[in-house]
C-alpha cells in the first residue's frame, strides 16, 4: 500500500493525545513557526497534566489581544498560552516563559505564581541540543553553557580541555507538534524561512510527530536537494483550512496595509 | 546635581558598530543591540546571526514587505538580502556554542569587575527568560554589552560582583554605556572613553569598581 | 557426506525481503543484503535509507543513468527515486542512533547465541573496517543478519561465543543463512525453516549452540 | 570591503598547511565528494606528519587502476591515499580503513602493517558526530555505540536508562577540505546528491575550512532554503578546472558508454 502519513483533521492527529504526556511545541513565540491548527485541536482534545517544551510557553487568546500592541496578531494564531488557560498544562520546560514587558504576563507566568504549573528554564541552545540529543540517540553532552549559573544546580560539571560543562540529558517526548510549510504523503517537509525554528529541530525527536502544512504535493515535488525533514522523522501530517495558509496570510496582511 | 545628559539609546548603538570589523558574523540581541544594524559604516559587509535561524538577513520590515516566516531573534519582522541562508535551532546554536560567532551585543542589568554578566532574572516578578543570552555570552568570539550606567535610581550597574542571576562568568569583553567605553582586561576595568561633557571622577563615581584609567582616555568616539 | 545445495545469495535475499513490512525504513548493508532491495513484493512500499545520506532511493543504476554524485553505502551507483531526500552523514547517523531505522540487514562472519555479533575485523589481515556496522547493530529497532551457515571449511558460524572481535552485543534478531531461519530470543537460538533437502538434524549439527526446534518448524518460505 | 572568500589556485588554498596538522578529508571513498584537486594540492604542497580524519583512508593513484576493476575511476580522481603514498600522513582517524577484497590493500594498510603509521578505528556515526561535536561546541558526549566492543577500551563507559553508552570526545581538527557543488564569494555551500555525506559535516568543524567546488554564483543565486552550508563555516573556496567539474564530468561518462 502506498504510505499515506496525511490524516483528516487536526482532531484526527490529536486524537491519541494523553493525561501525563510530554508534547514538543514548535515555534518562536510569533504566528509564524507555530503549529496554531494542532495547538486549537489539543485545546479541544483535553489531555491534561501535559509537559510542554517549547521556546515560548505562548500568550492564549485573552493576552494576544495585549500582544497586538506590540506585533501583528492574526485570527488563526493560537498558541501554547490557550493551553495553560485551558488548565491543561502541568510543567514547562522553555527558554524564554516570560516578557520583560509588565503588560505581557502570560497565563502561564500568572499559574507559576500560584504554584499551580512548574517551570524548567533551560538555555535556549541547550534546549536545541537536548531535544536534538532525544532525536539522535546520544545517551548526554557535556555543555559549555551554564556553569556558574542557575543552570548547573543538580548536575554535573565537568572540566574539559580547562573549562567547565554541564552534563546535560535528552529531553525524550511522546508527541512532537511542528507547523512546516509542504509536506508529501511520505512525510517530507519543507518549512518556510525562520519558521524552520525549532519546528525542524523538533521533527522526529518524540515518539510521534505530527506536522501542520498547508499544502500536501505530490511526491517527487519536493526537491530532494531542499528537504529539510527527511520522511522518517515525521508520522501524520495535517492540512491548515485556506484561511490559515501563507499565502492568503500575506494577501490579507497586504490588503489592511492598503486598506490603512 | 543637575542631570546632564548621557547617550542616546541610539548613540550607544552607533558606538558599538564601529567595533563591527568587514566580514564579521554578528549577533545582536534585543533592545539596543538590534539598533546596532543600522549603523555599520557601508564599507564594511558584516553578516547578522540570528539565532532562530537566519545569517545574513536584511533591516527590519515595512508593513509592506511583512511577512511572518522571516523574523530576528526579538520577533521583529525583518527582510531577506542576497546570500541569506536559514537554519533550524539545533544547528543555530551549533554556530553559537562552537564559536563561530565572531562578535555578540548583549543587554545587560548588571556586570561584574571580572567581566560576568547578568541579564535575565527579573527580580520584581521572581523569574525571567534565559533565551539564548547564556550560550551566545559564553561562545561568542567578543562580546560587548550595552547598558545604561545607572538603575532608574542611581545604583551602579557596572559592580563589584553581580548580585543579580548570572548569566555567564567572565565572559564580556567590553561595556558602552550612556556614559562611558569600558574594556573588561584581567587587570580590571579599563575606562577607554567617556560621554562628552562627563568627567573621568564623575563615571568612577557611578561604577562600583575601582576602574582603571587609559592614558589615551578621550570623549566616546563617534567617528 | 556429499554436499548438498545450499540456497543461493539471491535465495537468501529473496527470503530475508519477506520480512519487509509495508511502510517500513529499511538499511541494507554491503553484499547479499543489498540484494534485498530487488525482491520486495509491490504491494509494499519501503523507505531505503543509506549511511551514506539519502533515503528513498531507487534501484541500482545502469551505465547511462550512473552519477559520481548518487552512490550507496557499498560505493555503487544508485538511481534517484520521487520522494528521495538528502542529508549529511551527522543526520544520517542521527537517524540511525536514534531509532529511526525499523529494519537493518547486515553480513556477518559470526553471530552468537546470545545474539552477538561479529563481522568487522578481517582477522588474516589484523585490521578491518568498522564502517557503519556498530551504530546500525546497535540501534536499528530489528537487525537481520545474512551469512553462509558455515565458514568455507565447515566451522559453524552461529557460536556459543564469537571469538571475532565484535561489533555489538546482543543486537540480533533473526538469522538468515543458506541453510536456515533462525529467530534469536531471551530463551535462545530458535530453528524456524530449513533449506530445502536439508535436516533440522543436519542443520544443528552445523550450528554450535543448541538449537531449539520450533513445533511448526518447516522448510523456507519463499512465497 | 566585499567579503570574498574564493582564492584563485588548489595551491594557495593549501599554502598554510604545517607539519603535523590534523586535517578532515570529506567524501566517502568514491569520485564524488572527494576533494580531488585539493588532495591533489596538499599531495605537492607536502606537509608531514599529518593526522587525516576521514571515513576512508584512500586508494591512491596506483591502487586506482585496481580499483577500476570494481567501479569508474575518472583521471581527475585524486584521494587520501596518495598522501599516504607520499609519506605525508602518521596517523588516521576513520571508520572503513580497509576494503575487504584482497585485491584492494592500500598504501595505508601497508604501512600499518610496516608500523609506520597508526590507526584510529571509529564507528562511522560516532567519527561524524565527534566531528560534529567540534563543530557544535559539545565538550563530549555519551554514546550508545560501541560497549562491548573494540571501541570502548581504554573510555569511560557509563549506563543510561539502563543502556550502556561510550564517552566520546569532540575531533578538533587545524583544516578541513571538502567537496561542495556551488558556492558564493560569502562561502555559502550547497552540495550535489549522496557527496554531502561527510563533507557538510566537517564544514565548519575545523579552525579552517576549504571547499572545492565546481563554480562560485553571485550572491543572491542559491535559494536561502536550500544552503545547507551557511557562509559562517567556509573559509576558503577554489574553483575547479573545467574537466572536473560534474557537468563535464558527466557528459564524458555519457560518451564513454555511448563508444562502448
Amino acid at each position: 500500500m502506498p504510505i499515506n502519513k496525511v490524516v483528516g483533521s487536526f482532531d484526527a492527529a490529536v486524537k491519541d493525545f494523553f493525561d501525563g504526556a510530554t508534547v514538543l511545541i514548535g515555534g518562536f513565540g510569533t504566528p509564524g513557526g507555530c503549529p496554531s491548527y494542532l495547538m486549537e485541536a489539543l485545546g479541544k482534545q483535553g489531555a491534561k497534566d501535559l509537559t510542554i517544551v517549547c521556546n515560548n510557553v505562548g500568550f492564549g487568546k485573552e493576552l494576544m489581544k495585549v500582544v497586538a500592541m506590540f506585533m501583528k496578531v492574526p485570527d488563526w494564531w493560537y498558541d501554547g498560552g490557550e493551553l495553560t488557560n485551558n488548565r491543561q498544562v502541568k510543567k514547562a520546560i522553555a527558554a524564554f516563559p516570560v516578557l520583560a514587558s509588565p503588560l505581557l504576563v502570560s497565563p502561564f507566568e500568572k499559574q507559576l505564581r500560584d504554584g499551580e504549573v512548574e517551570i524548567d528554564i533551560v538555555p535556549q541552545g541547550t534546549l536545541a541540543e537536548r531535544i536534538r540529543a532525544a532525536k539522535a540517540g546520544i545517551g548526554a553532552f557535556y555543555c559549555p553553557v551554564g556553569p556558574g549559573t542557575i543552570v548547573e544546580k543538580g548536575k554535573e560539571v565537568r572540566v574539559i580541555d580547562g573549562r567547565k560543562h554541564v552534563l546535560e540529558y535528552p529531553i525524550k517526548a511522546d508527541f512532537g507538534l511542528i507547523r512546516a510549510y509542504k509536506a508529501d504523503r511520505l512525510g517530507n517537509l519543507i518549512y518556510r524561512g525562520t519558521s524552520r525554528t525549532f519546528n525542524a529541530t523538533m521533527a522526529g525527536a518524540a515518539k510521534v510527530t505530527i506536522a501542520e502544512v498547508d499544502e500536501v504535493v505530490e511526491v517527487g515535488e519536493l526537491d530532494p536537494e531542499s528537504i529539510v525533514t527527511p520522511a522518517l522523522y515525521v508520522d501524520m501530517v495535517a492540512v491548515r483550512p485556506e484561511e490559515g495558509r501563507t499565502q492568503i496570510v500575506q494577501k490579507i496582511s497586504k490588503e489592511e496595509q492598503l486598506r490603512k | 546635581m543637575a542631570e546632564k545628559e548621557r547617550l542616546s539609546r541610539e548613540t550607544i548603538a552607533f558606538r558599538v558598530a564601529r567595533e563591527f570589523e568587514d566580514g564579521m558574523v554578528v549577533n545582536l540581541g534585543i533592545g539596543i543591540p538590534t539598533l546596532c544594524l543600522n549603523y555599520p559604516t557601508p564599507d564594511k559587509e558584516i553578516l547578522y546571526q540570528t539565532e532562530n535561524g537566519c545569517l545574513n538577513f536584511g533591516c527590519n520590515a515595512t508593513p509592506e514587505e511583512a511577512d511572518f516566516d522571516l523574523v530576528n531573534a526579538g520577533g521583529q519582522m525583518v527582510t531577506t538580502k542576497p546570500g541569506m541562508s536559514l537554519f533550524s535551532h539545533d544547528e543555530s546554536f551549533a554556530m553559537i556554542r562552537g564559536g563561530h560567532i565572531d562578535l555578540c551585543v548583549l543587554g545587560v542589568m548588571q556586570v561584574s569587575e571580572k567581566g560576568d554578566l547578568a541579564n535575565w532574572l527579573l527580580p520584581e516578578r521572581g523569574i525571567g527568560s534565559i533565551g539564548g543570552a547564556m550560550d551566545l555570552a559564553s561562545n561568542a568570539k567578543k562580546l560587548i554589552v550595552v547598558t545604561e550606567h545607572t538603575t532608574k535610581d542611581g545604583k551602579p550597574k557596572i559592580v563589584h560582583e553581580c548580585t543579580y542571576e548570572l548569566t555567564a562568568v567572565e565572559c564580556v569583553d567590553m561595556i558602552v554605556t550612556d556614559l562611558a567605553v569600558i574594556d573588561v582586561t584581567d587587570k580590571g576595568l579599563v575606562l577607554k572613553e567617556v560621554a562628552p561633557g562627563w568627567t573621568v571622577e564623575e563615571v568612577q563615581e557611578l561604577t562600583e569598581p575601582k576602574l582603571i584609567i587609559a592614558p589615551d582616555v578621550k570623549e566616546v568616539q563617534l567617528m
